[in-house]
């Protein structure tokens, strides 16, 4: 691991970052998806008027094809010095749903949290490294910013009025990663040539089974894919 | 001008307004301890496996503990008898063994405590040592207390009995009466804690 | 207070602390002897009692004090009493919490 | 003593003063300023309650950028303001200040039995308050569970609550020095005459009160020093096993019960509603007495009443915990206890009120404000027999009704009286007379605003909007039909501020004024008016002490020449 990390160092410091390249690919899911489950939102008025059909829980989005969204992929134990972002990375609350529900972020950017409803939330962030925060959002307070000092695992940020409102985030120290679309793709640009663990997450799955590949990068690009499996049962 | 009965009695109550100060004073020490031991009976009572004390406690030492405070409760109304008999020689030695006694309670419960920790029992550990080192701890405080005020009585306060003796008495008692009242707490608190 | 009756008190002291030796031995005895938890609890508040009022009467002077304090560790003791019994009786009075 | 031949500076003689009168008014001067600040919280917090998640004016940017009370902020803000009401505002002012200032010359003492300890008490509580604040500037904010921190909620709670702790545990600290020293004052240190049945009523009740202070007070020290070990030191004295927080299960070890905070604090808490509402008997009855020109009706009934009232008070706490699923033992118990304990209360208000009858009342502001207290103490009191019987508690527990219940005892009660008081020893204290006519309006818009803050609590209460919502039951649809009761409620709580700027003119101004010098402006009889009117600073209030030869209120005597007979007066 030692080796792994010096020669990932050595290369960026070789390259200086002038080779970049993508790591693209798509995450699957084999076996049959479980039946998303509907979010009553009766409690609130409010939540349940913004919803022409009922919404539908967030926690496994899988397509026909078996193409897997929400996953973050992305490369452990990576050295980087270059920027942080200031380019915020924004946090809806629209539909009294969380949008994105799974985000990455990297240590020191802003993130906006914006309540585009109506009514009250409370969002509340349980992280163990970085402080936890925890604030209402009237229907008045359009949008807040917050940022997270240090890197962190994945951790759920709730909703304190509305039980269903769950979402994930992820703090890195390094701008390599991304999350899966609703077509299970993702890309990780401007990855310095190396060879790199890469490590997938998904909800439920959790963080006790995440899957992790060795990619390189080589000549500007490389493909990475996933494929979660359904657990066999013992 | 001086308040009135500040050492002399008052004819009609018969107290001295430090005695009487002081037995408040207590009542309202009996109310606090009496809240810890009323959440100790609570908590027990609340659930199915309070542990015995003895699971986690060193009995022999808290056994020589209760003889020391024992012992310093005598040796401190003995000091203030020997007041009252005249004999400051005799009170030094009474009052210097009180303080002995004291600080020789302080040593073992430091043992005791070390010892506690070097076990990982820590107050997080259970309720049982929660309230065990909350009691124990406040008692500690007390005893502390107890410590500074006697070894002020008995060197730089000590001279007032040159020039004040019936005052200095008096102080001694009221000290007394605390000191007194800390070993009370532990003679409870020892079988409640320890044994049962 | 006379020297003479101070001198009595003396004796008096030296007798209560006998006791209170004694009792110390007989409490921790009582916790070896298996005769179930709750005589064990009655049983050993009854010495711890009995060595407190030791201490309160005789170190503490209570058995001839003023009836000004008397009257205040009455009330302080019903109180005490209160405060001990009552939330306990608000526990036993519920079943199932 | 012996300080009164070294020399007096500035500080020794107005700031680390061992003098009960300086103490006394130290105690004073502070717990009216925290009186406004409480006052203040409240009225940020009922614009709030008005117009819900807009921003808040002129000051809005204390809150932060976005100038809103969010409701985090809005739940410290009403923790602070029940802290800081009671505990570092009346409280102080009715047993620190009128106690210090008056038990001693009322009973012919030359100071407090303890001067030293009467100062420490001060400092300490002085000491406290700050403490308290300071959990404003903490992260997450001042102690935002409620003034009664329930766990586990407060156990779980951000920094604040530990500040919280700390400062109310320097508070009892405070409290129980001072009540020690008022007791021993009063047992000790009466003049000679002063039996104890010739004490004013006044003195009767600082009595009582310190008598409740000390015994009820260290079961919640006790309690906040557990609270103080479940948050620093991670025991679970007050965590269930098992308790989830935030969506995952506490690692703590568990087998704690919330329900023993509940009983540790009420223990306190209600005989502390005792505390609230003793010393504002005294010092209504003391009014009552000098402005009728009459005896009080039942002098005996009403020490019998109080002495009773205060033993009383220590069996009744459960009553604010029928909802914790007690049982119908106890429940029963409680509500019987309950009952009881109004009964001295009625005692006290129909002697009060007998007084009255036939008396050639002067109606000066304070006897307007003792005259507002029986009324308005009248509804709080009554008001509170719903709550005190579990079937009708369990439709109005937690509502607005509770708080408009309390509240007519403390503010418009309790508060009343201690602006008669202000009003009447005013002269004393300063040798000057505060203004009438400022007084009354003063006192008519008080009056007025009062009753508008918290008459429509009821109708709210009884409509079922809850205590502590950010939104003033915004949310809810069965408060649509009362929640504009709210922006009236508002109104006449700043209306209500501003009407205090009477008093704090008035105060001001006539600290300007020349001193009258005139030693009994009231023509009173009790002791404390026989000698110059604001008596040196320093210890020694009487040139020579008093002796004693009557009861304390001996108005109009028949066959005397003059409408009173002062203590003092031989016979």
């Amino acid at each position: 691991m030692n080796k792994l990390l010096s020669s990932i160092t050595l290369s960026f410091i070789v390259t200086g970052g002038l080779i970049a390249g993508e790591i693209t690919g798509v995450v699957k899911y084999i076996g049959k998806p479980p039946k998303a489950k509907r979010l009553r939102m009766d409690a609130d008025p409010v939540c349940a008027a913004s919803h022409q059909e009922a919404a539908k829980a967030e926690t496994f989005i899988v397509d026909a094809k078996g193409n897997l969204a929400n996953v973050i992929v992305y490369l452990k134990g990576v050295k980087y010095s270059g920027k942080t972002p200031t380019q915020p990375v924004e946090l809806d609350q629209a539909g009294c749903v969380y949008s994105p529900h799974v985000m990455g972020v990297m240590a020191g950017q802003p993130v906006k949290i914006l309540n585009s409803d109506a009514t009250m939330h409370n969002i509340h962030g349980l992280p163990k490294v970085n402080r936890e925060f925890n604030f209402g959002m009237p229907k008045t307070l359009k949008e807040k910013t917050i940022s997270f000092d240090k890197s962190e695992d994945v951790f759920v940020v709730k909703c304190d009025v509305h039980p269903w409102m769950k979402s994930f985030t992820q703090v890195f120290d390094h701008p390599y990663f991304a999350v899966t679309g609703t077509d299970g793709k993702f890309s990780i640009p401007n990855v310095p040539d190396g060879t790199y663990e890469a490590i997938a997450w998904q909800e439920r799955f959790g963080s006790k089974r995440t899957l992790s590949q060795q990619v390189t990068v080589k000549g500007g690009s490389a493909t990475l894919n996933f494929n979660f499996e359904r657990p066999k049962k013992k | 001008m001086e308040i009135p009965y500040g050492v002399k009695e008052r004819p009609d109550t018969g107290l001295n307004n430090a005695k009487l100060g002081i037995w408040l004073f207590l009542a309202s020490e009996v109310m606090l301890f009496g809240g810890l031991f009323s959440a100790y009976i609570f908590l027990r009572t609340g659930v199915d496996d309070w542990p015995m004390g003895s699971k986690y406690l060193d009995v022999k030492m808290a056994t020589l503990n209760t003889l020391f405070l024992i012992t310093s409760s005598v040796t401190m109304v003995m000091s203030w008898a020997s007041l009252k008999l005249n004999d400051f020689k005799k009170f030094k030695l009474y009052a210097g063994s009180t303080l002995l006694l004291a600080c020789g309670f302080l040593v073992i419960k430091y043992f005791e405590y070390s010892s506690k920790f070097s076990y990982s029992y820590y107050p997080s550990t259970d309720n049982f040592l929660g309230i065990y080192f909350t009691m124990t701890g406040l008692h500690v405080i007390h005893v502390i207390g107890g410590i500074a005020v006697i070894a002020f009585l008995l060197f730089p306060g000590a001279k007032m009995w040159e020039t004040d003796p019936e005052r200095f008495t008096s102080r001694i008692e009221v000290t007394g009466l605390y000191w007194h009242f800390v070993d009370l707490v532990w003679i409870f608190l020892f079988p409640v804690l320890y044994l049962l | 207070m006379k020297p003479e009756e101070v001198k009595h008190h003396v004796k008096i002291y030296i007798n209560v602390f006998v006791a209170l030796l004694f009792l110390t031995v007989v409490t921790v005895g009582i916790s070896y002897i298996d005769i179930g938890v709750g005589p064990g609890i009655a049983l050993g508040l009854l010495v711890a009692s009995v060595k407190g009022s030791l201490v309160a009467c005789y170190f503490m002077h209570l058995i001839d004090e003023k009836k000004t304090i008397l009257w205040t560790l009455f009330a302080t003791v019903i109180s005490f009493m209160i405060l001990i019994f009552v939330p306990l009786s608000t526990m036993f009075s519920n079943a199932g919490y | 003593m012996s300080d009164n031949h070294t020399k007096e500076t500035f500080f020794t003689k107005y700031i680390w003063s061992i003098d009960h009168k300086v103490i006394g008014i130290q105690y004073g001067i502070t717990a009216l300023l925290w009186l406004l600040v409480g006052f203040g919280l409240m009225m940020v917090m009922r614009y709030q309650l008005a117009y819900p998640d807009t921003q808040i004016p002129f000051i809005g940017w204390i809150f932060g950028e976005d100038k809103l009370l969010l409701p985090e902020k809005y739940n410290s803000l009403g923790a602070m303001h029940g802290t800081i009401m009671i505990f570092l505002g009346v409280v102080p002012l009715a047993f620190g200040a009128f106690g210090n200032y008056l038990v001693p010359l009322q009973i012919g003492a030359i100071d407090m039995a303890f001067p030293r300890l009467n100062a420490a008490s001060y400092w300490t509580y002085f000491l406290g308050s700050i403490i308290m604040v300071v959990g404003f500037f903490v992260p997450g904010g001042a102690a935002n569970s409620g003034w009664t921190s329930y766990p586990p909620l407060a156990d779980v709670a951000t920094a604040g609550q530990t500040v919280w702790l700390l400062g109310m545990v320097m508070l009892i600290t405070s409290s129980l020095l001072g009540s020690v020293n008022i007791m021993v004052t009063v047992i000790q240190l009466r003049a000679e005459g002063m039996t104890w049945f010739r004490l004013p009523i006044f003195v009767w009740t600082q009595f009582i009160t310190a008598f409740l202070l000390l015994l009820a007070f260290p079961p919640l020290e006790a309690a906040g020093i557990l609270q103080l070990m479940d948050r620093l030191a991670g025991t679970s004295f007050f965590l269930p096993t098992g308790l989830v927080v935030s969506g995952e299960v506490l690692t703590n070890a568990g087998g704690g019960s919330p329900l023993l905070w509940q009983h540790l604090f009420w223990f306190l808490a209600h005989p502390e509603v005792y505390v609230l509402i003793l010393p504002a008997f005294g010092i209504i009855s003391e009014i009552i007495a000098n402005n009728t020109r009459k005896p009080l009706s039942g002098y005996k009934s009403l020490v019998y009443a109080m002495t009773f009232l205060g033993f009383m008070s220590f069996v009744v706490w459960a009553h604010h915990m029928y909802l914790t699923g007690m049982g119908t033992t106890m429940g029963a118990f409680f509500q019987t206890t309950t009952m009881i304990i109004s009964i001295p209360s009625v005692v006290i208000l129909t002697a009060l009120l007998l007084s009255l009858w036939g008396g050639s009342i002067r109606f000066n502001t304070p006897m307007l404000f003792a005259l507002a207290f029986l009324p308005m103490f009248g509804i709080g009191g009554l008001t509170g027999l719903p709550l005190g019987l579990a079937a009708a508690d369990i439709h109005l527990h937690d509502t607005y009704y509770v708080i408009g219940h309390f509240h007519y005892v403390v503010a418009p009660g309790t508060l009343f009286a201690l602006f008669a008081g202000v009003y009447f020893w005013f002269p004393k204290v300063t040798g000057k007379s505060l203004n009438e006519s400022l007084g009354k309006l003063h006192f008519y818009f008080s009056f007025i605003f009062m009753n508008g803050v918290f008459m429509p609590m009821f109708i709210q209460g009884l409509a079922g909007v809850s205590r502590r919502l950010a939104d003033g039951g915004q949310a809810y649809a069965h408060a649509a039909d009362v929640i504009y009761l709210n922006e009236i409620m508002s109104w006449s709580a700043w209306l209500l501020g501003m009407a205090q700027l009477f008093f704090i003119a008035n105060v001001v101004l006539t600290l300007f004024k020349a001193r009258t010098g005139e030693i009994n402006p009231w023509n009173a009889t009790t002791i404390d008016w026989t000698e110059t009117s604001s008596p040196p600073l320093g210890h020694g209030n009487f040139e020579k002490i008093p002796v004693v030869y009557r009861g304390p209120y001996e108005y109009s005597v028949p066959g005397s020449k003059i409408d009173f007979t002062p203590q003092t007066e031989k016979g």
